[in-house]
Formats: structure tokens, C-alpha cells, sequence
């Protein structure tokens, strides 16, 4: 697997996000494009209106798997740097929640690589959200991280 | 000689509504050696029946890597189960 | 055709263009993701090193092209707002000349209509980049607008 | 009574390569009545040779849309030649 440039950022935090300055961590001479995705907090969940969100994640899992995001895009796409950051704790409405920024040369590789990162971020890296209500909280309906069926053993020399 | 029968030490932590559940989040457990993930999750399935209904909708990790349910388990293990993420 | 929302932006700018500020005016709380695309001044171009890039437009007729991609945008993608800006004048290396900000619900929708916008943009709106190097200045490689090839007309009533 | 012969006055405007050939950007031009866009062009080619090596990779606007060269003006049309386009 191709290695994560020096100037990639993978961070998990617990203070607002500062989308600005990420676009210009990611931002080069030599690029032309970036494409950035900033999800944030709705004002409602299935027409509920949402009071706030509370994200949590294992972190050192999530932090590997983050990784292994930005070294797909280099491996899949032509670009140059990318930027993937997801808060955790109590989020108001309004508030990014997660903010993914890609740099390349030309404009396609950005959009899809950014596209990819944040469509296998939602499937893939293990953080939950918990939605609070007038009348209660409940864990976010998500998506089952695909995992191996079975375990393929070396038999054993014997 | 036969081997000596052993334990494994593994490191437990849940998750989202599985932490509600259990009321805790991560606990150090031993267990027979090469037990495997499946095993381990009846454990607790024993112990609170309600984690029984939540069995087909968890993957499990070892080591932060999505495993099997099939996998042995080796000492220092750590072992998460997972509900459906929902981060982004 | 439907019309743009009051909070859409589409500017034509001699100044520095203020991403955040753009991302900011695009976010409301109904919505749940923002796609941006940025591009800027790169330091090359087919491997001669720039110095600086001169855009100019058919101004009246940019902004119209601009409005006009707005409004496609509302019809084809479930989104929210969008504004798009395009710098004019004298741009140094590093600085954006395009932004495109896209507020929506899901990001399936901000994804797709950012990328039509800014695709379109670049075949349709009347802006032409003049590249200055070391030893000279050309006009940029373009794309040739699709122009209707003959004009229908309506046989006068006899 | 047939018609009188009538001119029609239109703005021409050029852009990018074609303002550098040109050495002007914009005039007002007086035309026979229903003169077509491509009869515009070709006053232009005939008065700089040059222009008409530009023809194929030029798209005229009439009004601030895309119109096709058969198209013929009225007095008052704003007519763009328009070269390749390079924003964004």
C-alpha cells in the first residue's frame, strides 16, 4: 500500500472544525483543484427536529482505518493531498462533523477521490452517532461494515 | 505429552447501543484458549440475554482489523464488536 | 425553468474570492452537506513554469451562463443553494479563480451538481484565461461552446 | 411599394485570440437588413484576412446567447465572436 504523504491529515477532535484552514493545508502550487466535502449537523432526523448529536468512536481503530482511506485515494487516484477530519462529542445543529479536502493536479481525480473517502468513511470507520430529541436520544440507523465471512487458516505443516 | 489446557486474556469493548446494553464499555476476560470471536460474544449473550438480538447486525474487530466470527483468539487480543457505524 | 433561489450567489470578482465566507453563506441547518470545488492558479502549464494567469470575460453574458447553470442545478439535483463565484483580472499562482459551494440534505446531490457546474462552466460561461510565462503569453487551450448549428425558423404566416 | 433597402445597426464584440487580432474589442456596425452572423464574419475576414483562419473555432452569441451563423440580426443585436472558452 502506497504510504500516506507526510502532509496528509488524519484527526479525530473534540473542538469545532476549521474548514478554512484545511483547505489551505491541502492547497499546492502544483495542484489546480480541490474538492471538499464538509458534512454537517441537520436540524432534523426523519422529520424529527434534532436538539443536538453526540459522536463517539473507537478512536485508535478509526484513526487506522482514516488512514487507510488517504492511502486508497493515493493509490486510486492522481492526487495530491488530502485532509480527513472527524469530530467526536456534542455537536449543535449546524455544526461539521466530518470535513474531507482533496488537492490534485486536475479537478476529476479530486472529486472522485473525495467522494470515495467520504462514501467509505460512512461504511467503513467505527463511529457512532446518537441522535438527541425533545423526547429521548437513539443510536443513528448506519451501515454494517463489511467484514470477512470466514477465516482462511494456513494448515498447518505437519 | 498432551498440552496443558490454557486461558487466553483478551481486552472486550462495545460499542454504540451495545455499551448501553451491557452498561459498560470495555472489560479484560479470559477465556479458553482458541476460543474464537463467535464464542466470546455467547459468552455475553449468556450473561444478558438481550445482546442475543443484536448478533446479526455487529461485525466484530481483532486487533482494530474487521475479523470473522470464526477467528481464534490469542492472548493480548483486543477484541471490539461494532454495530452498524453511523459517523460522517 | 426554475428559478433560483434569493440565497444563491453568482459573481463575477476582481478581489481575492473568500472561500469560507462562501461555504458559510451556503449552509443552513435543513441541510446536511456541502461539496466545493476550488480552483486556483497552478505553476505550470504543459510543463513551462507560469508567472501569472489574466482572466477576462463577456461579463454581461458570464453572469447569465452562471444563472442559467444556477437554475439547472435546482432542477436536476435536490440541493439547497449554491454559489459561484469566477475571479477576473491579473491572478497569481496559488490563487482560486473559480469557486463552486453546494449546499443539500444528502451528498449524493451536492456531489453530482457541483461537479455538472463546474463542468459546465467550463464549456459554456464566456471566460478566457490568457497564461503569461518567462517568454511570452498565450491564450489557454478551450472548449468550443455547443452552439445550435442552424437556427429553426418560423415560417411567416401567409 | 416594395420595401425600401434598409441597414440595421448592431454592436460587434471579440474576445481573447480574436481582441488581439482584431486590436479592438468592441464597434457598432452598420449592416443590410437581414444580414446573417456569418455574413457579419465575413466583413471582418474580408477587411483582416487573418480572422478567417479563426472561423472554425469561433461560436457567435446574438444577445448574449449561443446562435448559429445562419442567424440574421435587427438593428440594435449585440453579436459576440466567441474562441474557445478557458474558465474556471
Amino acid at each position: 500500500m502506497a504510504a500516506a504523504l507526510q502532509d496528509d491529515i488524519f484527526q479525530l477532535v473534540r473542538e469545532p472544525i476549521d474548514v478554512g484552514a484545511l483547505i489551505r493545508h491541502v492547497r499546492a502550487p502544483g495542484d489546480g483543484a480541490i474538492v471538499t466535502f464538509d458534512g454537517f449537523v441537520r436540524n432534523q432526523s426523519h422529520h424529527r427536529p434534532t436538539l443536538y448529536l453526540d459522536y463517539e468512536a473507537y478512536e485508535s481503530m478509526a484513526l487506522a482505518k482514516m488512514r487507510e482511506i488517504g492511502a486508497q485515494l493515493h493509490e486510486k487516484f492522481a492526487i495530491h493531498c488530502v485532509a480527513i477530519v472527524h469530530r467526536l462529542g456534542r455537536l449543535e445543529i449546524g455544526e461539521t462533523s466530518v470535513l474531507i479536502a482533496v488537492s490534485a493536479p486536475h479537478r476529476a481525480a479530486a472529486f472522485d477521490a473525495c467522494r470515495f473517502a467520504i462514501d467509505t468513511l460512512k461504511r467503513t470507520v467505527p463511529i457512532w452517532k446518537k441522535e438527541y430529541f425533545e423526547d429521548g436520544a437513539v443510536w443513528a440507523d448506519g451501515e454494517l461494515p463489511p467484514a470477512p465471512a470466514v477465516t482462511l487458516r494456513v494448515k498447518p505443516a505437519s | 505429552m498432551a498440552p496443558v489446557s490454557q486461558t487466553v486474556r483478551v481486552k472486550v469493548l462495545f460499542f454504540g447501543r451495545l455499551k448501553d446494553v451491557l452498561g459498560h464499555s470495555e472489560e479484560f476476560l479470559d477465556l479458553a484458549d482458541a476460543s474464537t470471536i463467535e464464542e466470546l460474544f455467547a459468552l455475553y449473550a449468556a450473561r444478558i440475554p438481550e445482546l442475543a438480538k443484536y448478533r446479526s447486525s455487529v461485525v466484530a474487530s481483532r486487533n482494530e482489523e474487521f475479523a470473522s466470527w470464526d477467528t481464534p483468539l490469542r492472548s493480548g487480543d483486543e477484541v471490539a464488536f461494532l454495530p452498524p457505524v453511523s459517523g460522517g
